[in-house]
């Protein structure tokens, strides 16, 4: 797949939530199979997708995520019959409320890869990572870490710009 | 009478003909589960207004009146690959025959007659001839047929290049054929063939 | 901040008439219930020093029980006095509360997550014109230009599932949907220009945290963002920590807000909090057509789930 | 290799056709076998098989004509040697009918006045040649390599249908015209209507049945890539033959597809003069084809 | 501050080959708080576990770090080898950089650079993992049964003979369900009493199984192993202890006409009764509803011709509690009625065949008691509208079953058998008679089974017809049946003198009640849900709890009694041991900060959370807040999601440990 590497001026950073009964086992089968994707991918295993809060993936762009992947099994192959069914609202909801603070959703992926699934996992994590890529670095949560709460430009009246000034 | 309804009772399932049927072929109908294997390889479907399964299946409720007034049964090609096919060792083929040799007994209840005349014609240069002659048959058949020009076109090639003898003679031993024929006819008049 | 240039309506949407009525209907009521003994404190207003304003009280005799009122005013969301945030209230025994449409949202909720007993609460229904806005004149009526942006939409007017109603609803001109439009400018922006909007907002933020003080189901004891093992949220008013705290605190509130939009209006920097809640309730309703409402549910739209759930953004 | 079955003889049914509209399958029969040096001689008073007219109505009639010429046949020594497929499946269901029914053995010994003689094995000329004469014994007798010619070998119906009757391969999947052709050197082409039916008998009576199935076949075979088609069967030949121009015309397609009996050209590899081919006798000439390939 | 090891593995050349294992050594060795790191060509080797053991040994190590394969692999070698050296195993992970890395990536300095990320989240994960101690729950070893046919006998007498003790609990008088009710059973065409009665019997002579009839369950508490259970004996009134089931009674009963519900009504009984005269126990009850005693205070025939003074009219309800340690779930099937339903069932009859009206229109269960020899009409078939033996019959299959307009969208699995030895039982009964089936598909799968269903009609000549019947009408005296033939797109008619139906398999009335008191989950017709639909078909999600038979989903004799001694082995295998140990992967509540929500109850898959009420010194209550049992709980972590104030964690996947991983990147 990558036998004719090119080297990218931009490495994305991409997160994977995935749970261990599916994905991870899905993941484990495309090694065993010995597929190949790109190394972009760091991977948080947990019980079940209904374990994974959506501030961890908030957590992870602010902490310099590019992508992030959040992957389970299939409805109705839940380990714990409905964790994936919770999870799918929570996210649902979760990705609208990104979206509508201005967050591309393209740098968000859901998906079900099951314990079979290697082929699948390898396809998620190749699309995103060079979906990211295409995009670009994730510049908004990272120039709002290094922003400070007040810079003078943003002060409107000349009484707060002075009060400013004195401190 | 295709589309009408069906009453089923005792009195309207013909089981007797279906025994008739059963003996003759020497193949069970009951076996037959309509899968429609038959139907699906046969190579005369599209010409068939009962498709060999539903053939089956009109036996099935004994319904003899509507196998054999249809053309179906007199547009098997006897290729034999439905029995060839069939999962249930249902040996269509033979049923068909069976079918057809009932239906010829009771005189044409079926409106197919271009089969069956040459079905007639055939048989009847057997006995009168011993052996086939395609020229004659072909011949005879399109005089009573009322077609007398088809293959109009095809004849002349095929005599240029000796395909058909224009005479023919009889057999030697055209007697010991025609005993043949006059045994069988002896054998179903005393009832002790079909 | 919608800044476009609108000519408001100055002219009342109720007559003082009912503004009257309404607070005598709660008076009497609330008289009745100490004089009997029935509870043991009528959560409502009572007026404040200044014109035009008024506060929550907790009356707990029939003599103070007759200084109750309801005005435009009135503004608080009094289900807050009854969460576990403000024990000493609770402490007193059984409450009565004066409830507005989207204060008995909340109380709903409430009871929906087993933080109050239907049993334990006498809710007075309020047939509610609706209230001032934030920056209102208060010297003007209760009108165009003085109402607030929720009460604008306001489809809870009429209270059920109380123990009275105070009052009659007079009838109401429609008005614009000020909120409405605002949530479909946003929804109309690309990512970038959304995400600028809100950058600029939340960095305003000075984390003073009213907005989690006045909500009614911000009842948490221990809030997840003052939590430092793990620091989910960073706690110092700056940009990053801010937007995360918005977020956190909208996606805590999808599927249980009653839209009261107190946290908007405590707000000392003038964030348009209620927009976030306002989007999360248009999409939870979109997705499992969902609504808060006046009825307690058993479960609410984060909390159940069905198998055929639209998964249309799963691959 | 095999010392034993050195010289082979044959008594041999041609049937009705291979004395009228297939004389070219029974000339380059003969002529093959005279090469081969395999004895073939004729039943003497022959008659028709009955073929599936007679069956289709009247099975008794049938069995009866059948087993007529297996008693007729007794009076040459050697297996039956049979080429065309309809009488070789009619004399094969005869036998096999006959052996599992007591009933109708007793009406057809009636029919025939005479006890049954059923026994002698009924072969078609690809068994011959195939099993009793053998493969290699065929490759080495072959003089004109057929090498570079594509042929579609064309089963029909009856050669195996049904399948515990003729016996002679796979009823679903057989090799025996391939392996039979292939010694020759001819390539062999793969293609999907080996097996369907061309129309049959119906030649006769709806000819339009015959242009559309046998349409199909000659559709297929070009498809598959043959420069021609190999039958063994009569009626097969009359219909991809003899009809190829008015399938043509109805279709629109244009096919020019020689139709051999199997026998021309296993005749023509093993050196036979093609004047005894009868290659003049088809309807589609084979001339151009076989000159083409350098086989003329 | 910790001591972390980090251990990297070559795996041969697995990992090695792509990547550079010593750098990853290397790298991991400046980690704040790891002690000590090495690589090695197998780990998982004895020598490599040993250079394990010895480095914790050598350099106190506090946490473990395999840097190795999948978790999924040898997680519990390691965890083994760090148990044995003295190191909780809950302290010990894995990073995966095998399956993960190496095998899925060829340049060597991302991969290497990837490994070192893996190394680095799992070693701050491991800083924050806490020591877990696996968790042990007592097991009490007796089994509660509920229901007393053919699944319930079954798992009952298993579990007995395997020593242990069983409470078996029947809400009829007698034990048997349905099966009791059959006359012979496919595909063997064996009587069903004959062999069925043998094994009742056994069930009351065990002195292993106490047999609660009549009863039912009130209230399910508690979880795996330490189920306390109530059951509710209902007023027999008739003493179990003194009655010698003589008989006297049910024969000097002067009211009679009481329609026998176990014969489908087709007979009658008195009102102090046993069901079936092979009932077991042979204890009469009597039908107070029924009965001239309870309903006037006149009569008390019964307890004058009573020898032993049996008949007791005082006897009230009994609630007896039963301590149990694991529950089989057998509560059986009920036939799907096409008589109209009362308001508010989601599921309508059918008008089409005129709503049950037609007296001639009989429901399958109904024909094998008119097919059983010791049914109402000693075996022969008859029509109940006049007695007269029927000429033709019709069978409709598929009647409520696969019809999702009725609600009910599977097929009910045992009717296409039964159908077919219905046409074999009436074919041997009545010879000059000819049954008709009208089938939509005919499903057999099962040993012998297509082979039976093909006899019925090869050679009992059953008319099978493809199609559904669209009506049933009354003319004279026979049942007209309107249906087509689809095979050949004709309308079929047939004037019959019976009609069975084949109506749909259901559970029994009450199964979502039960369901409730057991924590167990249920479908949207009320069967009740397995774990897990392939690998783990007779338990229920709610551990402890089992199901056998028709209860889960249409189910055949065969299928029952399999499942059946599947719950039973399942049992079996639960009380092998005294206590049960369990990874300790389960969710813990903060009760300071908790403040009842209850959110996590909402979503917790396993019914795990439950109330707790915390109160003072001088017992008032403070607040209620969530508990999660630890013998319930799955250990999925919804709940941690779902919490806003996070006052529920689940152990070894804390949000601290999570948190950090995604902050090493």
């Amino acid at each position: 797949m990558h036998t004719d590497k090119v080297k990218h001026d931009f490495e994305p950073k991409i997160v994977a939530l995935v749970c261990t009964w599916c994905t991870y086992a899905g993941a484990d089968l495309a090694g065993t199979s010995r597929m190949q994707y790109p190394p972009n991918v760091r991977v948080v295993k947990f019980p079940c997708t209904g374990r994974i809060d959506p501030v961890f993936i908030l957590r992870a762009f602010q902490k310099g995520a590019d992508g992030v992947l959040v992957s389970g099994c299939h409805p109705g192959d839940c380990h714990y019959m409905a964790g994936n069914f919770h999870a799918r609202r929570r996210f649902a909801a979760f990705r609208k409320l990104l979206e509508f603070v201005g967050v591309d959703l393209s740098r968000l992926q859901f998906s079900w890869v099951s314990a079979a699934e290697g082929g699948k996992w390898v396809e998620m994590v190749t699309e995103l990572t060079e979906r990211v890529r295409q995009l670009g670095p994730l510049t908004e949560f990272r120039e709002l870490e290094l922003a400070e709460q007040w810079s003078g430009a943003t002060l409107t009246t000349p009484e707060l710009k002075e009060a400013y000034q004195a401190i | 009478m295709k589309h009408s309804k069906m009453t089923l009772s005792a009195e309207t399932m013909n089981l007797g003909f279906v025994k008739k049927v059963e003996q003759l072929s020497g193949s069970s109908v009951r076996r037959c589960f309509q899968c429609g294997k038959c139907s699906a390889g046969c190579p005369m479907r599209s010409f068939m207004e009962h498709p060999p399964n539903r053939i089956v299946r009109l036996l099935q409720l004994g319904q003899f009146e509507r196998v054999l007034a249809g053309r179906s049964i007199w547009y098997c090609a006897s290729c034999e690959t439905c029995t060839t096919r069939c999962p249930n060792k249902v040996d269509l083929a033979a049923i068909m025959d069976a079918l057809r040799k009932l239906s010829w007994d009771a005189q044409g209840p079926s409106k197919e007659s271009l089969v069956q005349l040459a079905n007639r014609l055939f048989i009847d240069n057997i006995r009168t001839y011993g052996r086939q002659y395609e020229m004659r048959l072909a011949a005879v058949f399109n005089l009573k047929s009322g077609k007398l020009l088809k293959d109009f076109m095809l004849g002349p090639s095929l005599f240029t290049k000796g395909k058909l003898k224009v005479f023919h003679k009889k057999n030697r031993n055209i007697g010991e054929i025609e005993r043949i024929f006059s045994r069988i006819e002896e054998l179903r008049r005393k009832g002790e063939a079909t | 901040m919608n800044k476009t240039a609108r000519k408001y309506e100055s002219a009342a949407l109720a007559d003082e008439g009912y503004w009257t009525s309404v607070s005598q209907a709660i008076r009497q009521e609330a008289v009745r219930l100490l004089e009997q003994g029935a509870v043991a404190g009528v959560v409502g207003y009572i007026a404040g020093r200044r014109t035009g304003t008024a506060m929550p009280v907790v009356a707990a005799t029939p003599d103070q029980a007759k200084e109750l009122i309801f005005s435009p005013a009135c503004v608080n969301n009094l289900a807050l006095y009854l969460t576990k945030a403000k024990k000493e209230v609770r402490a007193k025994g059984k409450l009565a509360i004066v409830a507005k449409g989207c204060d008995l949202r909340a109380l709903a909720g409430l009871l929906g997550e087993s933080q109050l007993k239907r049993e334990d609460v006498y809710i007075i229904g309020i047939a509610c014109a609706g209230v001032y806005g934030a920056h209102a004149d208060r010297s003007q009526p209760l009108c165009d230009a003085t109402i607030a942006r929720k009460c604008r939409e306001c489809t809870v007017r009429e209270p059920t599932d109380t123990d009275l109603v105070a009052g009659t609803l007079p009838a109401l001109p429609a008005l614009e949907p000020l909120e409405a439009q605002e949530l479909a400018r946003l929804e109309a922006m690309t990512p970038q220009e959304r995400w600028a909007f809100w950058k600029e907002h939340f960095s305003r933020c000075i984390r003073c945290l009213a907005c989690r003080q006045i909500c009614p189901f911000c009842f948490c004891e221990q809030c997840l963002c003052d939590r430092n093992r793990p620091q989910s949220v960073e706690t110092t008013p700056r940009p990053a920590g801010n937007t995360a705290w918005h977020i956190v605190r909208a996606m805590h509130l999808a599927g249980r807000c009653g839209g009261c939009a107190e946290c908007e209006r405590v707000c000392p920097m003038d964030i348009p909090l209620n927009l976030l809640n306002r989007k999360m309730a248009k999409e939870l309703k979109e997705l499992y057509d969902y609504e808060a409402g006046l009825t307690p549910q058993e479960k609410g739209p984060l909390t159940e789930y069905k198998e055929d759930d639209d998964e249309s953004f799963i691959k | 290799m095999t010392p034993a079955k050195n010289i082979l003889n044959y008594s041999y049914y041609p049937g009705c056709s291979l004395h009228a509209s297939a004389k070219e399958y029974d000339e380059s029969t003969r002529g093959l076998f005279k090469a081969l040096k395999i004895g073939l001689h004729e039943v003497p008073d022959w008659l028709c098989c009955g073929a599936t007219p007679a069956h289709n109505v009247d099975e008794l009639l049938s069995l009866s004509l059948c087993a007529k010429n297996l008693e007729l046949s007794n009076q040459v020594d050697g297996d039956l040697a049979v080429a065309c497929a309809a009488c070789f499946s009619r004399l094969k269901v005869t036998q096999h009918r006959l052996a599992e029914n007591e009933e109708k053995r007793h009406q057809v010994a009636y029919a025939l006045d005479a006890p049954l003689a059923l026994d002698k094995p009924v072969k078609h000329l690809l068994e011959i040649l195939a099993t009793d004469f053998g493969l290699d014994r065929l490759a080495a007798a072959v003089q004109k390599p057929l090498s570079g010619l594509k042929v579609a070998c064309y089963y029909g119906c009856l050669l195996t249908r049904p399948p515990d009757v003729p016996e002679l391969d796979d009823c679903e999947d057989p090799s025996i015209m391939e392996r039979v052709i292939g010694a020759t050197g001819a390539e062999t082409v793969s293609w999907s209507h080996r097996m369907e039916c061309c129309g049959a008998n119906f030649t006769l009576s709806r000819p339009g049945v015959v242009l559309k199935l046998s349409g199909e076949i000659l559709a297929s075979a070009k498809r598959g890539g043959a420069d021609c088609i190999m039958v063994a069967c009569p009626l097969c030949h009359g219909n991809l033959d003899i009809r190829q121009k008015e399938i043509e015309e109805a279709s629109g397609r244009h096919y020019g597809m020689p139709v051999f009996y199997m026998t021309q050209l296993l005749a023509l590899a093993a050196g036979v003069s093609t004047s005894k081919l009868g290659f003049g006798s088809m309807m589609v000439s084979p001339v151009s084809l076989l000159k083409e390939k350098g086989l003329l | 501050m910790s001591r972390i090891g980090v251990f990297v593995c070559h795996c041969g050349e697995n990992i090695s080959r792509t990547v550079d294992v010593e750098k990853v050594a290397a790298e991991a060795g400046r980690l704040f708080g790891v002690a000590y790191t090495c690589d090695y060509k197998y780990m998982c080797s004895d020598p490599g576990q040993n250079l394990l053991k010895k480095a914790v040994a050598e350099h106190k190590l506090e946490g473990i770090v395999v840097a190795a394969c999948s978790p999924r692999m040898h997680e519990k070698t390691f965890r083994n080898a760090a148990k044995a050296a003295g190191v909780n195993p809950f302290l010990c992970e894995m990073a995966n950089i095998r399956e993960h890395c190496s095998w899925v990536h060829e340049d060597r300095d991302e991969a290497t650079a990837k490994a070192i990320d893996i190394v680095t989240m799992m070693v701050e994960r491991v800083k924050r993992n806490k020591k877990l101690q696996p968790i042990t729950v007592p097991v009490t070893k007796k089994a509660l049964i509920i229901g007393g046919g053919i699944a319930g006998i079954q798992s009952a007498l298993d579990i007995a003979d395997s020593g242990h003790q069983v409470v078996l609990v029947e809400r009829e008088p007698s034990i048997g369900g349905h099966m009791a009710q059959l006359s012979e059973t496919f595909p063997t065409l064996d009587c069903s009493q004959c062999i069925m009665t043998p094994k009742m019997v056994d069930v009351v002579n065990h002195p292993n199984i106490t047999l609660h009839t009549y009863a039912e369950i009130e209230a399910v508490e508690g979880y795996i192993g330490n189920f306390q259970v109530k059951v509710r004996k209902k007023a027999r009134s008739v003493d179990m202890a003194k009655c010698t089931g003589c008989g006297v009674c049910m024969a000097k009963c002067p009211q009679k006409k009481i329609p026998n519900s176990f014969d489908k009504n087709l007979g009658f009984r008195p009102a102090i009764y046993v069901p079936f005269p092979q009932a077991v126990p042979n204890t009469p009850v009597i039908d107070r509803e029924n009965c001239t005693w309870f309903k006037t205070g006149k009569c008390g025939v019964c307890q004058k011709v009573c020898g032993p003074g049996a008949v007791d009219y005082t006897q009230e309800d009994e609630i007896v509690v039963e301590q149990v340690g694991a529950v089989v779930v057998a509560t059986g099937f009920q036939l799907y009625d096409i008589g109209p339903k009362p308001a508010g069932s989601a599921i309508e009859g059918y008008g089409e065949f005129g709503y049950g009206t037609i007296p001639d229109v009989i429901d399958g269960l109904t024909f094998e008691r008119l097919a059983s020899a010791s049914g109402p009409t000693g075996g022969k078939i008859v029509r109940p509208s006049d007695g007269a033996e029927p000429k033709s019959v019709v069978f409709v299959q598929c009647v409520g079953s696969r019809a999702r307009e009725k609600g009910i969208s599977y097929c009910s699995k045992i009717c296409c058998m039964y159908t077919a030895k219905h046409t074999m039982l009436y074919k041997h009964k009545v010879h000059d008679g000819q049954a008709y089936v009208f089938f939509m598909d005919a499903r057999t799968p099962g040993k012998g089974y297509d082979e039976f269903w093909r006899r019925s009609i090869e050679e009992e000549e059953a008319v099978y017809i493809r199609g559904m019947v669209s009506r049933l009408y009354q003319k004279g005296d026979k049942v007209v049946v309107m249906g087509s033939d689809v095979h050949i797109g004709v309308q079929v008619e047939i004037e019959a003198d019976l009609v069975v139906l084949a109506t749909a398999v259901q559970p029994r009335e009450g199964a979502d009640t039960l369901a409730q008191k057991l924590g167990i989950s249920y479908d949207k017709y009320h069967f009740y849900s397995e774990a897990h639909a392939k690998l783990r078909p007779v338990e229920c999600a709610t551990a402890g709890i089992y199901l056998a038979g028709a209860c889960q989903g249409p189910k055949d004799i065969p299928d029952t009694v399999s499942q059946a001694s599947a719950a039973a082995a399942k049992v079996m295998t639960l009380f092998a041991r005294n206590e049960l140990e369990r990874e300790p992967i389960v969710a813990k509540v903060n009760e300071r900060f908790c403040v009842g929500c209850l959110a996590c109850r909402k979503v917790c898959p396993y019914g795990a959370v439950e109330e707790k009420e915390i109160r003072d010194r001088s017992g008032n209550l403070i607040k209620v807040v969530a508990y999660v049992n630890p013998g319930v709980c799955g250990g999925c972590g919804t709940c941690q999601a779902t919490c806003p104030s996070k006052s529920v964690e689940l152990d070894g996947y804390t949000d601290e440990q999570i948190m950090a991983m995604i902050e090493a990147l």
